[in-house]
């Protein structure tokens, strides 16, 4: 399937139309997609940390996914880096 | 929930209104008020700033706020009325760029609730500031991860003096 | 002492303005502003409240008003603009009867000066209370003594349950 | 020598002028100031407790003068009940 990944603060550096779409398994897990998101990047944005990557949390419009979760079914996601609001 | 007012301001259209806070949190069953503003401060970590652009996931961030006020109303026990509103886009030296104001029956509750709030929006809500220096210079800010097992793993490290339980000052 | 800003103001004349705090207390070194505000409610102790009426002991207080504010800037030691304003006279329900309002560079300076200025307001300054009741009757708050002797016998004597050490809640 | 004592809050019920004078010793202290005002007050406003006295402080435009002070040369002080401010 799938999937779009929406970019916010330091990560929107990694392309600039502000969301990044990937190609991944059917039932993937959150982890896997952190892996293959990080092995995309490797590659396009070579510029980004790995290990900001790792700090970043996947969500839904809903909600916060952690690793053990599977991807939404509408394939929409956001990548959010370590959160400095206020 | 009606209580519970919460929003994100787009810079370019409006400026937030402590006034409108005000207003919204006051209530006859209530004797005290606290509200919180920030806003953005020509210093910090000694670089001279002129302005910061804060990028929001609005639906999430909203999202978030919502359960901040849950969570703040069942901390305190106490009826209680809240406002949330954060700027989002490109503000200048001494424009605000969060208020967080909350009335209850007496202060002490007002304050905790207050205090409870604003810490959880910079902790939890999905948020990111540029900073953006005299010299031309812009950065992101060190922030404070949402992602739980990366959480797990700061709180397992030491770290040093910091008083900030993750390792970064905000 | 122009970083600190006190007032009694006559209720006839004026009214308490939020807003004139909150510019006050603005500079650009400064991130983060804490306000609170009491206004009248219309519960006290179970009984409907119509008005309070406030009376002050003007010099005294305005003094008292300017050493919690000295007080307030060593505890927490770092800049700090300080507004403290009483309102005196016949306050009907919903009207403001303090403001205390605080900027500093951080938040937490911010909640603290303002938390230790609002209770030392309430505990410290001539200021006295007389609630007025929806059945015409009216009585003074039970107060703060400022008797240094009297405080000494009351933290002496056990006080049940009351987690206010002087026995009274306010 | 004449003091002139302000009254506030529920002590303003003592006298409808707002003050009470007295005739007091020279060098008098609080201590003593107190007990000739509850003497007072236990004749001409019996409707006063003592109890309220007892709790009050003394003081001048600038501070509060404790039972161990003397009186202002002035003479001009003030009777503060217990506090309720805010």
């Amino acid at each position: 399937m799938k999937v779009r990944i929406r970019l916010f603060g330091a990560l929107r550096d990694a392309d600039a139309n502000g969301y990044i779409e990937l190609q991944v398994p059917e039932h993937c897990t959150i982890a896997e997609l952190r892996e293959l998101l990080r092995d995309h990047l490797r590659t396009h944005a070579p510029h980004i940390s790995a290990g900001l990557v790792q700090r970043s949390a996947f969500a839904s419009d809903d909600e916060i996914l952690h690793n053990h979760r599977t991807l939404p079914e509408n394939g929409q996601l956001a990548i959010l880096p370590p959160v400095s609001g206020g | 929930m009606s209580d519970i007012y919460t929003a994100v301001v787009d810079i370019r259209e409006t400026q937030l209104d402590p006034v409108a806070a005000l207003d919204f949190v006051s209530d006859p069953r209530f004797g005290g008020i606290d509200m919180f503003i920030g806003k953005v401060r020509e210093h910090n970590l000694g670089r001279l700033v002129t302005g910061i652009s804060y990028d929001l996931f609005e639906p999430l961030a909203l999202r978030t706020f919502e359960a901040i006020g849950e969570r703040a109303r069942r901390e305190i026990g106490a009826p209680m009325k809240l406002y949330i509103a954060h700027a989002k886009g490109d503000l200048s030296l001494g424009e605000i760029a969060v208020i967080v104001a909350v009335g209850t029956p007496h202060r002490d509750e007002a304050f905790r609730a207050c205090r409870l709030a604003i810490e959880a929006v910079k902790h939890e809500a999905p948020i990111w500031k540029q900073e953006h220096y005299v010299d031309g210079d812009s950065a992101w800010s060190e922030g404070c991860s949402l992602c739980e097992e990366h959480r797990e793993a700061e709180r397992a490290a030491p770290h040093g003096t910091k008083a900030h339980a993750h390792g970064h000052e905000h």
